[in-house]
């Protein structure tokens, strides 16, 4: 389906495309209220599940199944049953821990900076890349903590008073992930639910059986949509957005401090901040895409999820995609100006070494591809082609974060010391385990939850337009 | 307590938010102060129109947000300080910058729950049972595509028959009185 | 369209909220008290032991001294826990065939050790050295409690980490002189049981004994009993000074003082190096 | 607390198993029992067989010390996660105390004893340090005469082996378990009837212990007719067996030439203890550098540390050293023709010259390994230069007591058995059927003795074989002496009784004699009462005198004497044999610098050691030249096809750089069947190859076979292929990691004398030579007022022996992680000896770096730990808290020393109950999922702080030395506090020679290193020409 999205007939294109914008529309023509809420609750309330779903969450179920045998295996023997090694002594858990953090930020980016922007375009996609960002923290939490030699004293990061009368040492950036991951996992789950409670209210009044009735009811915590709630409502989002754009911003700031704030050639750079941040956002947005275009393909939302969303989040990967690359350039440029023997060698060694094919890999795919490609509009609007890229995105920020991790850490200061890095079976297990846990949440949610937010999206329907007759009477 | 008997309000249903702002402003030029509009998405018209303006969610998250920075700062402080000094690879044992993250961190984080739960408590939420769901054609519309006007009992201006008839003016869908 | 929940719903519901939060406290408190407990320290415990040994018996009653069987606890890391023929030496003249010593009898005779069960165990990662403990002015009942007063021995303290540093931050509290580290009834000074003590000889090279002598009797009555009775107090006194001069002793009536005073004069190094890890963990 | 002796012995079953019967023998038992039994089963090569039987190749698996312990992982990590319950509640622990205390015994207080390790090439002093009289830790005498204190790898490794779990444990009689008394009941009578001894042959390690030589002339004397034959690998053929050798003294010689003698690489050349230190003792001020010539035709430590170093094929070597004798003018040589290129003429020349102008200041030191002629031709030229006297002695007594032609005496040997003339054949400690040469089939004449009894340690491959075996008592188990390279006597005296009651050499002989039951004690006294005995003169009362011995550790006045005058005429009397065809393969034997001759196969820390020079670790492999490698179309890790007159053996291939051309370097002491659990199946059998007349070179052919090998190299040396532009020589010619450390990372610093004297302050001066600022930080310094701890290591006497490291191993209880996990670098030592290839691989000069934790004063380390599992001292030690310790393994990375240990796996052996009695009561051993580092032997430290502490004084300089310094031979590590400015090591550091690796990330190492200076010979300075290119 690479050109499905060209394929269409003028007529019905022309109807998506708003005249006065020559932009696509948000939302097709002809919703109302009523119609809006119908097609969203009839996904979750429907009694009978599709088959794909159910093939699907299969799939998943099957694929975290794997991830638990590993997980139990590594708990048994140890930490040894991965590549790791010296002088390479973090590998695939690290590497996977950054990417998912960062598939996380686009959703809490959606929610909250397009919020603030008042970017309305953004209530068709938030919900879901909201359920994007937990499950994506939820398999990027995992790792921080199996990565341990002895997993069960990870509470020693946490500080308690122990019998011990030692701390937790707080100059240490784990340290810092431990309180940014932490928090950052608890806001998004508060604003994600925050941002449910009204159409649970929808869901209750819709749904016909009790047991719904009774578990959307306790979900909506009894919302009856009294302006005066709606009000503090509305300034609490705001609020949590106001908090969460920072949070989203310091979380992967201080992940990249892992590695900024350590001695290697390679890691100990202060463009790492931004840069991973961009990263983030850059494999983030491209994960909303790989579930986004199914979603509405599945469910058939195209009424909702729009060629104008595609489009958007297209441009919105250009820029950070150029960010990155900005990023890849100055740290050539560095390795170069800066004079210094580590930094050159580390280059040399990232390109030329023994692993410069990863560096190819990852330049491949998150500049050569998108960078060249997306200009074009009628390619950011091929559901097929968006598609695709959001793939090559995806593998490329995977080898961004491998090439950084490994690359620095195998041939560092003493030569003597130089070694190399072989991922295991466990490693791959462990790895493709997480997606397949992302794909059981993400469908549990898409199957139980209104993955759209119903209230919001009334806010952009035509119906929602006050009139001028009773403007000018507020005037008076 | 025992539970509240008889009439909690009147409730005058529209098909549109015009129509319900307008109803409102009326209502409260004629002097009604207990009564509330019920919209499916957030209609700032119609709070204005009631006369609501502003709430303390902000205040909530501000001391939120403090209390959480200096718990933390002050934490970090007492442990690397006071509580077991140590000589961390030559580092001075009050590194503030190191600890300004996590306290950042915890900043965000208890600004954000007092934003959440304390909106919810300022909305007497979780109310789970509320006299208007007794209305019959209430939870069919308020929460998908109706707006509701009510004004309630406890208004010194209620009176059933009056107000009932006051609210047909604003040719409403229906009227429905609604028991506690 | 009717009512999902029933009017008393609200209040449940904001009930099991606060309930909820109340939990989660009550479980942080109790998991705090839980690792402190004797279930987990064993503190307070008396184990099953071959034989039901009572210290009590032996120090307050025989006035066995602690090194007559914990022979090493001056000169190694490891106090000593006494063979069998150490039972033997009195045993075989006394109480030979009590029932309570079979276990002690059978062991000379087949030559198995009794095996007795740990009061005091530290993790294997700990090394503790009775040694300097016992040198610098640590009395055996400092950890050990009043075992003279144990029927049955069990551990006093928890002798977990917070407890070590407790006074590895501030050793002052609980120092006494060297003489007095094997008695069990040594009580802290104060203004009814005031120390003298005396700076000795302190140059280097000397165990740490010898370079203060302390006395719990006032060293000038001492003198003055030596001395003929005449005159008065005061003028024995004098005299006394004139005829054989003192040492300089310092008075002492709480156990602050005296600590610091040790402290300086034991030599004991600071907090700062006390504390430290290696110290403890190798 | 003490264990009782009775519950170390876990007993093997004989009877053969299957895996059904495994599974029966496991129904019964439950629970930890349960895994215990699994382990000791895995064991027992019962078990170990039936797994091959029945799952062909995975035996491995059961073998490999590592996975074998997969079970026990299982249930440590089970336990761990219990510990997840919220409490860490320990189980209840007995205490065991003595019935009767020893006397002078002091729980938890070490005691030293005076022993020696009785070695072939002459016996090492020691003093060993027991703790309840457990040996558990092996150092040189310090106040002996010829050692001083220093040890070397095999002595240090000889502690694991005493209790290394696969030592035989009972007497058998064709796989029955009997008594010794029946044995030797049996043994008596047999011989008694034979009235004269005929028919009774001995097969014996090399003798060096005088008793025994006494016992053995009893016996003779008692029945002529037996007969005696001694057999050591690695001695038959050479000069030693004969065993007069000259006493070199290095301290006088400023020119020293080795030709083809590895005196700088361990003991297995005689008196390496001695001229290492005298060697080392010249290097430590450049105002009295010597200089070292070497000529060898395999490169080893010696010439890599050489001032000029010439490779030649082992053939060339002997018609080198006659051209080189008859350059300095020894009369009577005619040198063989042969085609010397100019390189090596123009060394040839030069080498002369700088001879005859240090004419009686230089010595000329012969391989052991080579034709005998170049010993001669050694003597030759140093009594030519009138060295004789000054730089050697030559002594008239031989260590070997009983100078034997060992191949001759073999093949006689052999020769009678297979003509059915041996009626018994004992085996004393020696093991031909896996060892004798090839040509002799000792195997097959084995089968043809009547009886055949085996004294071992092992039940090795001779054992297998043997009717009777008799468990052989470790030396740390038996009474016995021995002489040291210089002729003192030492008195090996037992620290433990025999795990599991061995006997010796002693035993079996004295059994034939009058008293039969006469305890080696006895035996050993009675040599030593005999004052006239052995030119010995033992004044005074014999009692005191013995006390006296025991007590110092050698008997006083036993000393060779050494005559100092000239040979009457120095010419040469030998041949020096024809050299082979230049581009013949030459196949060089050499005993190996780990295992030496096989007999410290199942010693895991020699296993996992990183051989010098090839870094080699868990294999031995045929070592070539990179332009072999690529002329035989190879690649490293290749398998090949040695052959040698129609025997084959098939070998991993790997480049030794500096190795000659058209020749190939074996290691004799692998491919062992009968090891044990560690030593078994790995490496090859070079023995298989190797015949009695061409012992230690010969000609053959080597062909690629398919696989690889997958040999575990702890260093990678990469050619360095980048282009000028990356800071390249563009020729794939250099090491990468050399020219990155020496040219680019200023890791390795140094200079020639002349350089030095133009710039003494060269080590800190210059772009890459890199110093710390205590100036340039953000935060203040940290104060360091008591105590400071620093280490200096002088570049220029270390010689990379790595007896270090195997002293680490067993002070620190460090763990060995089997090959599999080696080869992915994970092993565990904490010291490890950089090695760095200056030059062109094809002959390049070698520097050695003991690289350990630095204990950097801003350690980078540290800071990132979020649990501070690892914090500083105040006295500046970088503690490594194990019990803190999460696993994050963040400060790994964070290290730019890499020098931080991970156990990955569960790599600490909790279960082997031997092993325990190994390990040092002061170190916590470390679990799974923990970091580990060097600590400066911080439980040294702490224990002298306490010895002080308690006489209220400081701790006084050289009251602490570490583990690698005490064993180091060249003494190039010294410890000590750096504020104490009168320290040594204070000096040391203050010395403008010494330079902090990586300074300009100023982490302030408080190991300083002291910068080499080389003393060339201004004509060869020129670098060597370019060599054939080696394969990229």
């Amino acid at each position: 389906m690479a050109t499905g999205g060209l394929k269409e007939d003028e007529a019905t294109r022309d109807r998506r495309i708003d005249a006065a914008t020559g932009e696509y529309r948000v939302i097709a023509p002809g919703q109302t209220f009523r119609s809006v809420t119908e097609k969203i609750t009839r996904i979750v309330l429907t009694p009978d599940t599709p088959l794909g779903w159910f093939a699907l969450f299969g799939v998943g179920g099957a694929l975290a199944t794997m991830l638990m045998v590993a997980l139990t295996w590594l708990f048994l023997i140890g930490t040894g049953i991965w590549g790791i090694t010296q002088p390479a002594a973090w590998g695939f858990a690290i590497i996977n821990f950054v990417w998912w953090i960062g598939i996380g930020h686009a959703g809490t980016l959606i929610s909250a900076i397009l919020l603030l922007f008042k970017q309305s375009w953004r209530n068709s996609i938030n919900r879901f890349a909201e359920a994007m960002t937990i499950f994506a923290v939820v398999c990027a939490g995992l790792f921080p903590l199996i990565h341990l030699g002895r997993p069960w004293l990870g509470y020693w990061l946490l500080p308690y008073p122990s019998t011990m009368d030692v701390w937790p040492q707080f100059r240490s950036p784990l340290m810092w992930d431990v309180f940014a991951v932490s928090t950052y996992a608890i806001i998004s789950v508060v604003f994600w639910y925050i941002g449910m409670v009204p159409d649970f209210g929808t869901m209750r009044d819709r749904a016909e059986s009790k047991i719904a009735q009774y578990f959307y009811g306790l979900c909506s915590l009894g919302w009856r949509g009294s302006v005066r709630h709606w009000m503090r409502y509305e300034t609490a989002s705001l609020l949590l957005a106001g908090l969460a754009t920072p949070l989203v911003l310091s979380v992967h700031t201080v992940i990249s401090f892992d590695f900024a704030v350590a001695v290697l050639p390679g890691w100990h750079t202060t463009i790492f901040p931004p840069y991973f941040v961009a990263g983030a956002i850059y494999s983030g947005f491209a994960m909303v895409l790989t579930l986004a275009i199914p979603l509405r393909k599945f469910y058939h939302l195209e009424a909702l999820v729009t060629e104008r969303h595609i489009d958007n989040m297209g441009k919105v990967m250009l820029a950070t995609g150029f960010i990155v690359a900005y990023g890849y350039g100055m740290e050539i440029f560095m390795a170069w100006y800066s004079a210094s023997h580590w930094e050159a060698f580390m280059m040399w060694n990232r390109m030329f070494g023994p692993m410069g094919w990863a560096y190819l890999v990852l330049v491949t795919c998150n500049l050569a591809i998108p960078l060249t490609t997306l200009w074009s509009r009628k390619l950011r609007t091929s559901i097929g082609y968006m598609f695709f890229i959001s793939i090559v995105v995806n593998t490329g920020m995977w080898f961004e974060r491998f090439v950084i991790v490994v690359t620095s850490l195998y041939r560092d200061f003493l030569p003597s010391s130089w070694g190399t890095y072989r991922a295991t079976k466990w490693d791959y297990m462990t790895y493709v385990g997480t997606l397949g846990l992302f794909m059981f949440l993400f469908l549990l949610f898409v199957r139980f939850l209104p993955m759209i937010p119903m209230s919001e999206i009334r806010t952009m329907l035509p119906g929602a337009k006050i009139t001028a007759k009773t403007r000018a009477e507020a005037g008076d | 307590m025992p539970p509240r008997e008889g009439t909690y309000g009147l409730l005058a249903e529209f098909d549109t938010p015009g129509d319900l702002i307008r109803a409102a402003r009326q209502a409260r030029l004629d002097g009604w102060r207990r009564l509330d509009c019920y919209t499916p998405y957030p209609v700032e018209e119609a709070a204005e129109a009631i006369g609501f303006h502003r709430n303390k969610v902000p205040l909530v998250t501000l001391v939120g947000g403090l209390i959480g920075l200096v718990a933390m700062f002050a934490l970090e402080t007492w442990v690397s300080v006071w509580a077991f000094p140590l000589n961390i690879g030559g580092r001075p044992t009050y590194s503030w910058p190191a600890f300004l993250v996590p306290a950042y961190e915890w900043t965000i984080l208890f600004a954000g729950l007092s934003a959440a739960f304390g909106m919810l408590a300022l909305n007497g939420l979780p109310a789970l049972y509320h006299p208007l769901f007794n209305a019959p054609n209430f939870r069919n519309g308020a929460t998908t595509d109706k707006f509701f006007l009510c004004l309630e009992a406890l208004d010194p201006k209620f009176d059933l028959s009056k107000t009932k008839a006051y609210l047909e003016n604003f040719k409403p869908v229906s009227v429905v009185e609604v028991e506690y | 369209m009717a009512q999902i929940f029933d009017r008393s719903s609200n209040a449940l519901a904001r009930m099991s909220l606060v309930l909820t939060g109340l939990i989660a406290i009550a479980l942080g408190v109790t998991l705090d008290q839980l690792q402190r407990s004797p279930w987990v320290t064993r503190q307070g415990q008396r184990p099953d032991q071959p034989a039901p040994f009572s210290h009590k018996h032996h120090v307050q009653g025989l006035g066995v001294q602690c090194q007559y069987c914990h022979v090493t606890a001056e000169k190694s890391s490891y106090a000593g826990i006494p063979p069998t023929k150490t039972c033997m030496n009195c045993h075989a003249q006394i109480w030979t065939n009590a029932e309570l010593l079979e276990p002690v009898r059978q062991s000379w005779a087949t030559g198995e050790s009794l095996v007795w069960t740990k009061v005091h165990d530290l993790p294997d990662f700990v090394y503790f050295s009775h040694e300097i403990h016992v040198n610098k002015g640590l009395g055996c009942a400092n950890c050990h409690g009043r075992v003279d007063q144990m029927p049955l021995m069990y551990a006093q303290n928890t002798l977990q980490m917070e407890w070590c540093l407790d006074c590895h931050r501030n050793p002052a509290k609980n120092l006494r002189p060297t003489s007095e580290i094997y008695n069990n009834a040594w009580e802290k000074p104060a203004e009814d049981r005031p120390v003298w003590c005396a700076v000795g000889d302190e140059k280097t090279g000397l165990p740490t004994a010898q370079s203060v002598n302390c006395v719990t009797k006032d060293p000038a009555e001492i003198a003055s009993l030596e001395l003929p009775a005449v005159g008065t107090q005061d003028v024995a006194l004098n005299a006394g000074k004139d005829v054989l001069p003192l040492p300089k002793y310092e008075k002492f009536t709480s156990q602050d003082e005296l600590g610091h005073f040790l402290l300086d004069h034991y030599k004991i190094r600071t907090p700062k190096d006390l504390t430290s890890c290696e110290v403890c963990h190798r | 607390m003490s264990e009782t002796k009775n519950n170390l012995v876990t007993t093997i079953q004989p009877a053969p198993m299957t895996l059904d019967a495994v599974r029966q023998e496991l129904k019964s038992v439950k629970g930890k029992r349960y895994w215990r039994s699994v382990d000791e089963l895995a064991n027992t090569p019962e078990f170990q067989a039936a797994v091959e039987k029945e799952f062909p190749g995975s035996a491995q698996e059961w073998v490999d010390p590592v996975s074998r312990r997969g079970f026990m992982k299982l249930m440590g990590a089970s336990m761990a996660l219990a510990g997840l319950a919220g409490c860490t509640r320990q189980p209840d622990e007995p205490i065991y105390p003595y019935i009767k205390a020893p006397e002078d015994l002091i729980l938890g207080k070490p005691m030293y004893f005076a022993t020696a390790h009785p070695f072939v090439t002459g016996a090492v002093p020691l003093l060993v340090k027991t703790d309840q009289f457990r040996p558990i830790k092996i150092d040189g005498n310090p106040e002996h005469p010829y050692n001083q204190g220093s040890s070397d790898p095999f002595t240090q490794a000889t502690l694991l082996d005493l209790y290394d779990p696969d030592r035989s444990q009972h007497v058998t009689f064709r796989g029955e378990n009997r008594e010794w008394a029946e044995f030797a009941q049996e043994f008596r009578q047999k011989v008694a009837s034979t009235k004269d001894g005929t028919g009774i042959y001995f097969l014996s390690e090399t003798i060096t212990s005088p008793t025994l030589a006494r016992q053995w002339k009893a016996v003779q004397a008692a029945y002529p007719k037996a007969t005696l034959v001694q057999y050591d690998p690695a001695i038959a053929g050479t000069v030693l067996e004969a065993g007069d050798l000259p006493v070199y003294e290095l301290a006088e010689a400023d020119v020293i030439v080795s030709l083809d003698a590895d005196f700088l690489s361990g003991a297995g050349f005689p008196g390496f203890h001695k001229l290492v230190r005298e060697y080392a003792d010249r290097r430590k001020s450049p105002d009295k550098l010597n200089r070292l010539y070497s000529i060898e035709s395999t490169p080893t430590t010696t010439g890599l540390k050489a001032e000029h170093r010439l490779g030649l094929r082992a053939s060339e070597i002997p018609a080198f050293a006659a051209e080189l004798a008859k350059a300095v003018g020894v009369a009577g040589i005619e040198p063989p023709a042969y085609a010397w290129t100019d390189e090596q003429k123009k060394f040839l020349a030069a080498l002369a010259k700088d001879l005859k102008a240090h004419a009686g200041k230089s010595v000329v030191i012969p391989g052991l390994y080579q034709d005998t002629s170049v010993a001669g031709l050694a003597l030759a030229i140093n009594s030519a230069l009138g060295n004789v006297g000054k730089t050697l002695m030559v002594s008239q007594d031989a260590v070997n007591p009983l100078p034997f032609d060992q191949f001759a005496e073999l093949k006689a040997l052999v020769a009678d058995m297979n003509a059915g003339k041996v009626d018994w054949l004992v085996i004393l400690n020696a093991n031909p059927i896996y060892n004798a040469p090839a040509d002799l089939e000792f195997a097959a004449a084995f089968e043809k003795a009547k009886m055949t009894a085996h004294l071992g340690s092992h039940l090795d491959e001779t054992g297998q074989n043997a009717q009777w075996h008799i468990p052989a008592a470790h030396f740390l188990e038996s009474w016995s002496d021995a002489r040291a390279y210089d002729g003192t006597v030492s008195i090996v005296q037992p620290l433990i009784d025999p795990l599991y009651g061995g006997k010796t050499s002693h035993h079996i002989l004295q059994a034939l004699l009058d008293e039969p039951g006469l305890s080696p004690y006895d035996a050993v006294r009675q040599t030593w009462k005999a004052t006239s005995y052995w030119q010995v003169d033992v004044k005074g009362d014999f009692e005191t005198n013995w006390r006296k011995s025991l007590h110092a550790g050698w008997v006083e006045g036993t000393k060779f004497v050494t005559v100092s005058k000239p040979p009457t005429d120095a010419s040469f009397k030998g041949k020096v044999p024809t050299l082979s065809a230049k581009d013949s393969l030459e196949i060089i034997f050499r005993p190996d610098p780990n295992v030496y001759d096989g007999r410290w196969s199942n010693v895991g820390w020699l296993q996992e050691l990183p051989k010098p020079v090839t870094n080699l670790s868990w294999d031995n492999a045929a070592l070539v030249s990179g332009a072999t490698l690529t002329k035989y179309g190879l690649e490293e890790d290749d398998i090949v096809e040695l052959t040698v007159a129609g025997r084959k053996v098939n070998a991993p291939v790997i480049v030794a750089p500096g190795h000659p051309d058209n020749s190939v370097t074996v290691h004799l002491g692998y491919g062992r069947s009968f090891a044990g659990r560690v030593g078994s199946g790995a490496g090859f059998n070079a023995y298989l190859i190797r015949t009695s007349d061409a012992p230690f070179y010969a000609t053959g052919t080597m062909k690629k076979v398919e696989g690889k090998w997958g040999v575990a190299v702890t260093k990678s040396h990469i050619q360095d292929h980048r282009p000028k532009l990356f800071g390249g020589q563009g020729n794939g010619n250099n090491s990468l990691e050399a020219d990155e450390a020496i040219s680019e990372r200023g890791i390795i610093r140094y200079a020639t004398l002349a350089e030095y004297k133009a710039d003494p302050g060269f080590a800190n001066e210059g772009e890459t030579h890199t110093t710390t600022d205590k100036s340039n930080s953000l935060f203040p310094n940290w104060e360091y007022k008591d105590n400071a701890w620093g280490m200096s290591i002088d570049m220029n006497s270390c010689t990379g022996c790595n007896a270090c490291i195997v002293s680490c191993y067993a002070e620190n209880n460090i763990a060995v992680v089997g090959k599999q996990q080696v080869r992915i670098g994970r092993n565990m030592q904490w010291l490890r000896i950089d090695t760095y290839f200056e030059g062109d691989l094809a002959a390049p000069r070698a520097y050695f770096q003991p690289m350990a934790c630095q204990h950097c004063e801003n350690a980078p380390c540290e800071q990132v730990c979020p649990v501070g599992a690892t914090v500083h001292t105040p006295e500046g030690l970088n503690a490594m808290v194990y019990n803190r310790c999460v696993g994050t393994r963040y400060c790994s990375n964070n290290c730019p020393y890499k020098v931080r240990r991970f156990n990955f796996l569960l790599y600490s052996d909790y279960e082997t109950e031997s092993l325990k009695l190994l390990r040092n009561p002061d170190v916590s051993v470390r679990s799974r999922g923990v970091m580990e580092k060097c600590s400066y032997c911080v439980q040294r430290i702490s224990a002298a702080k306490i010895e002080a502490d308690k006489e209220n004084r400081a701790v006084r300089d050289g009251e602490i030395v570490t583990a690698c310094q005490q064993a180091c031979p060249a003494s190039a590590i010294t410890f000590g506090n750096i504020n104490d400015k009168q320290s040594r090591v204070a000096k040391l550091q203050a010395d403008e020679r010494s330079y902090q690796v990586l300074a300009d990330l100023n982490t302030r190492p408080r190991t300083k290193y002291v910068a080499a200076v080389l003393n060339p010979n201004s004509e060869l300075e020129a670098t060597p020409v370019e060599h054939a290119p080696a394969k990229g």
